[in-house]
């Protein structure tokens, strides 16, 4: 069942220490800053973080590292033109980092959600990214062995909610959220409008509210 | 490889100098099909979309959920919530439509766009890629969706400079930097050549601004001609 | 097992007959918390619906692609592309959506279900689900979602009669019929009683028209009272 | 790149004997039988068939079993009140049938479409149709390796198809639709509405329309 929160501070109580927590967003669009800030504030450390990215400048992920509060971040992606906040924490020793490609960080997820165990997977087949993992030739072709990545929490962000926690995204911001609402124990949505029930169409909802645990209103962000 | 090559021999463009690299994506562009769907990778890739027609019926897919991708976003078409996968923002084209992370690649995975086009470190003559990590120690690893498009696209051109700066051919008979994919290459396309490569090694398409003897000699890699 | 149960000791429901199959439907939904997602197998376990009240928040869920799903629908209502899992037309509540079979199957298999149940032939003593084949040399094998459903959801409950036709009890020490899925089952409601079952056992929760004495020299499983 | 044919017969040509054929559907609902009858048209015989059901009453997937054409069913339910048509011809020995769980059906498929090479799922873990099949234990959990089902030809019922083969369904005629198109060499839709490029909300649609080889309108089913 799906709680309304007012405020970003109520939707994220109770993230534990140690917390393996998703945060979707592929670099800002989608990112749910609201939420990451109010993680900040709620002090919760120690986590671990998946993400595409490892933080851009320094507001949303950057701002949880700079603080402090992550010991791993397992991204595909974590060097880029301003992730500063990151890179010297990396080359400091820390913070730990696990590199996934990015369809297979996305499977992953997906594969934690859907149940399943373990699939064979295409991707990274003979490069240094599949070392030590197991391999297998199906049908003519090789496959390395992936294993789900499960999320205590989600932090997502989304365009419109509904009372009953469905969620629909704009454009390209919808990303990684969709996924990783189905891979975490519990997942919190900001959203930019709060909606009744029967206001969004069932066709075109995009997450079913049965994966939404919390949404909190951030504020019209744009027109 | 599943597309077919536009010549039946090896054609030598002589009287000119190397490609540019405006012409380099023209040729690219040349050889993507009416109606393809196109992943184009980040940076110099991005170029060919440049000279494909809106009446070529291609249709670009970036990989972070959209197919029916347009150019590059300006002025008030500027929306953060819709960028490229190198997060530039970019426009939307009639016709498009948006999917999340997970369902863009396993569309990819799964074979279903005809061409990507990537950069490259070095490709093998057997079509080896690396594109994702240089190997030096002090270098934050970062792989984003490259090893995803190397293995999913039906075919996978490279487009690159033939010779680093250092001189050292990026053509190569096996790959020395860290692998981003196992014989995924169909096509190498450079500013002195346009390359098949696969099991059978290295087939020239076509030179430009040197012959195919000239060529042989400067790389290590065994070539053949394309014959009919 | 995931919901708590009601009472703390063994409940003999005595002064009375054995449950009808309305009751046994009224007391599966009086033990299905506010708020749950659930799913309801075809047969007699769609009758649990009428149990469940609007203000409840229930929400259900049909494996053929829907959240939301209302109640048969009647007359004008009926619409060929709106159906149960039972094929049964059904109608759409408000904030309803829908989805398709690998994402709802995802849904189930991944355990985002809090509550589903079934019907079946057998349940074992430790949970086991024999309800799809009787096994008879004949029958054409069915499965459906079946399996699916039996461990896929938090809790999965089934409403059975205790005894079959012939007389023979349905909770027992090992299924003899082919199995639907190992150790899923957490309850059993039947017209006589209420049973956990479990890693533990078969504890009675409720009996109806007889004593947990009399109800024990009935069946070949070691049960437990539940005591506080 | 999409086609859109005049004709059921124009959209089916070409079907090869021996040819593995998802067709969607649950029950009638989503059902393709304008494609189905021009399929039996056709002639395309010894086909393999992977659909929810077997049929029901004589039309659609029953007609096509009643002509002879097929030689193996895989789906998940064949037993149904009215699914005579299959229920002689399997009595007979004159049809082969494999019984799959209905989401490890819907999955299989997915895994196809998805470039999975195999999967470990905790269906029928336990069960007579997990025999002969290899099973492992991850993190505590019993897990049943499965593998893709592809299919060279893919026949579904949509609402409306744009020219680009962008698809949108309606309520839980959705059902395998979707991912039977991304499992097949060649998908064929049938739709209610084939529609103007730009006509479908891009946030909305359910099948890109990179899945989609031909689409055939096959008249107004409804006001």
């Amino acid at each position: 069942m799906t709680t309304i929160a007012d405020t970003a501070a109520e939707a994220v109580a109770g993230i534990a220490d140690g917390a393996t927590v998703l945060i979707g967003g592929f670099g800002m669009a989608g990112m749910p800053v609201a939420l990451i800030d109010a993680l900040i504030d709620q002090g919760a450390t120690d986590l671990t973080v998946v993400s595409n990215n490892a933080g851009n400048g320094d507001t949303g992920l950057a701002a949880l590292l700079a603080a402090g509060r992550v010991r791993k971040v397992i991204c595909s992606f974590p060097r880029q033109s301003d992730s500063y906040v990151f890179d010297d924490l990396y080359r400091s020793g820390r913070i730990d980092l696990e590199v996934v490609p990015q369809g297979n960080l996305a499977e992953r997820m997906r594969a934690a959600g859907a149940g399943i165990g373990a699939f064979f997977c295409p991707t990274g087949v003979g490069t240094p990214l599949a070392d030590g993992k197991e391999t297998r030739t199906i049908d003519g072709r090789d496959y390395v062995l992936e294993l789900p990545i499960r999320g205590d929490v989600a932090l997502i962000g989304a365009h419109a909610g509904d009372r009953m926690g469905n969620l629909v995204y704009r454009k390209t911001a919808r990303n990684f959220g969709p996924v990783m609402a189905t891979a975490a124990a519990t997942t919190i949505a900001q959203v930019t409008h709060v909606v009744e029930a029967g206001d969004l169409d069932p066709e075109a909802v995009v997450t079913p509210g049965i994966y939404v645990d919390r949404i909190v209103q951030v504020g019209q962000e744009r027109a | 490889m599943t597309i077919e090559i536009n010549v039946d021999r090896t054609v030598e463009h002589l009287g000119r100098g190397p490609l540019s690299r405006d012409e380099m994506a023209a040729t690219v562009a040349r050889d993507i099909p009416d109606g393809s769907f196109v992943n184009l990778g980040i940076g110099q890739p991005t170029q060919v979309s440049n000279h494909l027609s809106p009446s070529s019926g291609v249709v670009l897919h970036t990989e972070n959920g959209m197919l029916g991708m347009g150019p590059v976003a300006e002025g008030d078409q500027i929306d953060p919530d819709l960028t490229n996968a190198g997060k530039i923002p970019v426009t939307e084209l009639v016709g498009a439509c948006y999917f999340h992370h997970a369902d863009s690649f396993a569309m990819m995975r799964g074979g279903h766009l005809d061409v990507c086009v990537l950069g490259a470190f070095q490709v093998s003559e057997h079509g080896d890629l690396a594109n994702w990590h240089t190997g030096a120690p002090d270098a934050i690893p970062a792989v984003g969706g490259a090893m995803d498009l190397a293995i999913g696209a039906k075919d996978v051109f490279v487009m690159m400079s033939l010779f680093a700066k250092d001189g050292s051919a990026k053509l190569v008979p096996t790959c020395t930097y860290p692998l981003t994919g196992l014989a995924c290459v169909s096509r190498v396309y450079t500013e002195h050549a346009t390359f098949l490569v696969g099991p059978d090694g290295v087939t020239v398409v076509e030179t430009f601004g040197l012959t195919y003897d000239e060529l042989a000699t400067r790389l290590d890699v065994p070539l053949r001609r394309l014959e009919p």
